[in-house]
């Protein structure tokens, strides 16, 4: 299949371009950057110089079978048209059709310009979406603080645990994150060995949580000093208290199935819960919980590699899915260790 | 085939086993003491708590 | 005045030393190792390469004016007699006389071996307990996480925010916060990097959050890639959600005339919120908050260097105010920017 | 092919079980600790928690095709009988058969205990030994600092350009080049923002470079703050300066074939020399060099993954060749990007 | 004394703001920022809230005993005249009068537009030049790397040991030797645990280096995983070799009365060389060496911090010596133990 | 007074020294053993390397 991707001199593009360049179906045929058109794709991304590819304009889209677009915020909205002509499925990773209505774009972003095309949009989770997925031909990426913290609630959401308790989201993230750009505080000097509070408060992935969870959480992130990897501290007080029994329970009947989403809890030596250098560069989920009985709160745990399952990895498993290919094609890495702060 | 007492998955247990032994769960890690073999029976093991200072 | 200090070899023993060094009344007599002893302080302080002591052995302390103790916990009340005896001011930077009664020793750590003199242990935050610290004779430094946490969350306890108020601390820690010595968890290539729960629930430090406080938490601490500091971010959901004004008042009479509590919040350019980096090597604990009116809840951030507010410089501090000496006496350094993940 | 990993709890030991589980033509069937037999591997590797394999003791090795053994020194030359009669091929990491002679041994070891089977032992760097490397059965891996030197060097010492020069080696390593033990100096706070020379002299791998290249050098090792990673700095005064045309072709002679071996000089961009984040689990040696004119050097810059290129991975691949398998099978990983410090 | 600081909103600028704050003999009356023109000193440098300080325009200047300059190479010789009108004594921290010839200049640089001014120049490292600055009103500091190696190689300089020796210099670098300014390479994504050669030859400190020590050098810098630091390590190969103990002779006759440089080797502990860690935030240069007799070389081992001995220690050092003060006024901080990478 | 071997810079010692015992040059650090007493005798004290993995 013929692949595109746009925005491919940037982080996630340059993942997508990994991902697919190996993945068995697809032929990475296109790859945009308008910075840096007809140099070697190696020479911004050093890992794909053995990738024999140079950028080209993103006005100069060809016919393609999947395009994905790595853009930031608003492009995809702006030229989704073009992009569903050029393309029969269309991956987007920036929030442009993640919610299920304008209203709700009004409330978290600065409006629509494409309002019609967000009815197809489906939200690119196969945990959460793999029927509606199956034939999709708009898929709307997750943000990674979301996909983090949707996966480790979603057990006890679908237990009747959340209903109607006080959910607070602590989550750590790397400075990819921010993406390829980055202004003074992303500089190495400022942003190494922070434990900053970058969205105390009004994070715009309240949002995706809340419709994919149906519930209102209390969300603050932090940057911390790592490059890939997020991590979501859960902390929710239930109604009634579950036992430690019912937690596992929860999790293992959501997750046991599910080829990407790994439960670490309570193990023996160094890597007891998840964390997120264990899943660096893989398109895993770990997840986990603790119950703290003297406090009435259940702890959970979920670590991801926000390269990947938050954002590259999530886009290509829910192409796979779409496209009916074998769900873990091209998504095979099962990471390193020794492996210091990737 | 023996049921982890923390999660509940079975744990696959290999065969020569010994009273005392420690293996661990390879759904959720909990490590498991053998305290009985025919039939195998687990428990939870004790934990060596990493030293924080406080 | 003579100054002994015991555990002189560890982590915060070794910050003692630097601080009683350079401190203008204090003069550092004795330094215990066993390990050490006869050994240049220097020799395992890279910084104190200047000082002209050398280890000695605890069994050969002489009398002193301040005996400052770095052991771990179980230590000092084993000694606690003879310590007393050997000098008039004995500062102990474990949990040993933090607690105020047995029973809390019963039921936080393995019971107590001296609790006669349980009721003469004075916690060492001036900024709760100044006048109980005036002529001490028995300081009980507190826990690094504890510190952070109090002193973010003060504010709102006095103002009656916390009464029936939800609240969750989340804890970010760095490597210094596990001593000298360290195992394969606090090895270099399995610590770098990490966001690591290390303490999901059951933390001994809410024991000492709940007595200083009076509000009991859920409290969770993760170990993140950083050497120095420690951030608490406290997630409050109170009963009746107060204005930022309120908040401000709140934040400003408790800590206005406080010389080592900084409020840092809503201000522009990098560090808009407390952070660990922009405290280490100071004794300042920088507190801040944001208010999160769609979800009920204030967030406050607290940042300590563990090494200093968390240990060493609370301890002197707390000597400080006991003998009567100026504050800020020793504990003058403002810190480093540029700096990296001290 | 049945293949077992002695040492499988180790750094290199794990990376091998990583490497072997995923190749096309292995299947790891034994994984040998003594610590945690009878623990999944992915107890202690958290990247191999899928895989259904439990470590057993080394007494217990029941016959192989291929044995790796990643074990410190000093053990395969204690069990070379032994292995060899387990396996058809035994490939050694540690440096118990990387030198020619038990002379050598003598000179930069403790002496040799099975001096009759140093002869079979084969240096396992395919761009130096492939023909020998068909059909051998004992194989001594590489060296990672040697290995880094080794391939910089390489195409100077063939062209000659080696002849007569005075040569430095300036090498930075990463942290998982000390195994998973680990005392004081390699604990977190003390290892971490380290450029620490530990070895200024007399490091034992200039037996090894002498060796291969034929030249005496001058060699220091400095640990920095990365986990993964060896990079060699080679200031080379040859006699007679070479041009830079010169050096391109000796560059290019030597490694235009080479599969794992890419040659990176003055591109534009982030990363115009070898750096070993970019090659960061790949089992790629990136090799560059710049010309001093007005000092007369060459500057050589290499730079691998110490668990790959300069030990699992070497060691895989030299397996490759020595039974006549598609050399690149399972080591097709081409690395992330962007990657903090892996 | 009134001292003034171009340049403050910068890194060194910074630093120089913090020293002089805190000198005994100095009062900080300006501080210049185009940018932050009326913001708090404290909003850009985080360590500095508690300055009473906002930073003006440079362009009003006024009368002041101490100017420092802390801008880009070639705005002190654009404005020399205006700064020396306004200041008795002005200390430039760029390379602007660092060489003594305006031939150097046009080699090395770009041409010097005042070159009238560059016989009252100063080289400001004291180690060197003490008599010279006393009374000098015009000074130029130094160069980092140029520092950490010309104080590492004069004791061989000044022992007869270079002449007709080989000498490389091997240089490592922490990020906040590039300023606060800071493009993609310096993003903490890619700038991260890297162990990049960012100046291979051709580097402009080599002057500098040549001037002081007169002897030419093969110079290569690498940057690496840290903020502040640099460390050179100067591979010699004399044409005599000498004895550890002339080499001992050598570096005590040369440092052992003086305040900043310290003798560091053979120690044992895991600081047993100079490392940059243990002078981070002080104004020490800590330098050792080893003797490799097997290949007839010297190795010595020299760290600084670039923030201080490198730039503004140094700066400060050096004014308090051309003022006639103590010369260590303001530069006493000894550094902290345990420290990550700071 | 007793000059280090390594740096020949003199070491202070502490009074009741007995043979065997490890102190470090102030100066260099090196590690010397007191290999006589009276009067006092310093030699270089046996290294205890890193292991550093190769
Ligand atoms: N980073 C993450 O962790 C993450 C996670 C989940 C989702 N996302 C989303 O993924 C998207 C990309 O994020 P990123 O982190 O990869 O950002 P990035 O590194 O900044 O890359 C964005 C790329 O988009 C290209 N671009 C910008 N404007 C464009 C336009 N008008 N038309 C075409 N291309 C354009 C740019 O390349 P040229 O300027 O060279 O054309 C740039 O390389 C964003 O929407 C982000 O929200 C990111
Ligand atoms: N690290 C922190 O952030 C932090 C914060 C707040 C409070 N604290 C508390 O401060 C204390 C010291 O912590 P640390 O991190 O500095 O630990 P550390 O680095 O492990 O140092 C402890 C020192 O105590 C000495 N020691 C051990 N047992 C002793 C004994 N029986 N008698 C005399 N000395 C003994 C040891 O020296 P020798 O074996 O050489 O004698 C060692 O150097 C602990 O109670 C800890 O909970 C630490
Ligand atoms: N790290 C590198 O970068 C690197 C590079 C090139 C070569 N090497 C070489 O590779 C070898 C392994 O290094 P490493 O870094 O992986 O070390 P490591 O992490 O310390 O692992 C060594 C492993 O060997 C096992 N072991 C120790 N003694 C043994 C014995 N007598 N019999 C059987 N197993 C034994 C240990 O496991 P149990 O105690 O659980 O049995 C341990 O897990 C060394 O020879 C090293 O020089 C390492
Ligand atoms: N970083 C080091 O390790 C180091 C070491 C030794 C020497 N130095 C030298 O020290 C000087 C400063 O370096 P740095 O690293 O501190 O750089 P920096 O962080 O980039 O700061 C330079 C400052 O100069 C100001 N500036 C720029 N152009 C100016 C002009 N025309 N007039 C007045 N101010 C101007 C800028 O502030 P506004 O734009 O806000 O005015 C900026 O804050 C350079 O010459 C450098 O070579 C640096
Ligand atoms: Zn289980
Ligand atoms: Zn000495």
């Amino acid at each position: 299949m013929k692949v595109g991707v746009v925005g491919a001199s940037g982080f996630t593009g340059g993942e997508l371009c990994r991902l697919v360049s190996a993945h068995p179906e697809f032929d990475l045929v296109t790859a945009t950057s308008r910075e840096y058109a007809n140099k070697t794709v190696g020479s911004v991304h050093p890992n794909l110089r053995g990738l024999d590819l140079r950028f080209s304009h993103p006005d100069d889209l060809d016919d393609l079978d999947v395009l994905f677009v790595a853009a930031p915020h608003g492009v995809t909205m702006e030229h989704v048209e073009e992009y569903r002509d050029i393309a029969d499925l269309v991956v987007d990773l920036s929030a442009d059709f993640r919610l299920d209505s304008e209203e709700q774009y009004d409330e978290w972003y600065d409006g629509h310009s494409a309002p019609d095309h967000i009815p197809d949009g489906v939200y690119a989770l196969p945990e959460l979406h793999r029927e509606e997925l199956a034939g999709a031909n708009l898929i709307a990426s997750g943000g990674c603080n979301a996909t983090a913290t949707i996966l480790g609630l979603k057990p006890l959401a679908d237990a009747g645990i959340l209903d109607g308790a006080d959910v607070t989201v602590d989550v750590k993230v790397g400075s990819s994150e921010g993406g390829a750009g980055g202004g003074a505080a992303s500089s190495h000097p400022e942003r190494s060995g922070v434990v900053r509070p970058y969205a105390p408060t009004g994070h715009r992935h309240e949002a995706e949580i809340e419709q994919e969870l149906g519930v209102q959480v209390g969300f603050t992130a932090h940057a911390v000093d790592m490059t890939r990897g997020a991590a979501a501290t859960c902390h929710v007080y239930p109604e009634e208290v579950p036992g430690t029994g019912d937690l596992w329970q929860a999790f293992r009947e959501c997750y046991e199935d599910e080829p990407f989403v790994r439960l670490v809890a309570g193990s023996g030596g160094v890597y007891r819960y998840p964390e997120p250098k264990a899943v660096a560069g893989t398109n895993y989920a770990d997840v986990g919980f603790e119950l703290d009985e003297r406090n009435g709160r259940v702890v959970v745990f979920s670590a991801i590699d926000n390269m990947m399952k938050g954002s590259a990895g999530q886009a290509v498993h829910a192409a796979n899915v779409a496209l009916g290919i074998d769900e873990q094609a091209g998504l095979e890495f099962d990471g390193l260790h020794p492996v210091g702060a990737p | 085939m023996t049921e982890c007492v923390e999660c509940g998955a079975e744990v696959s247990l290999h065969e020569d086993l010994e009273v005392g032994e420690i293996v661990d769960c390879d759904t959720c890690g909990q490590e498991l003491e053998v305290v009985d073999t025919e039939p195998p029976v687990l428990d939870r093991a004790p934990e060596l708590d990493e030293d924080w200072g406080e």
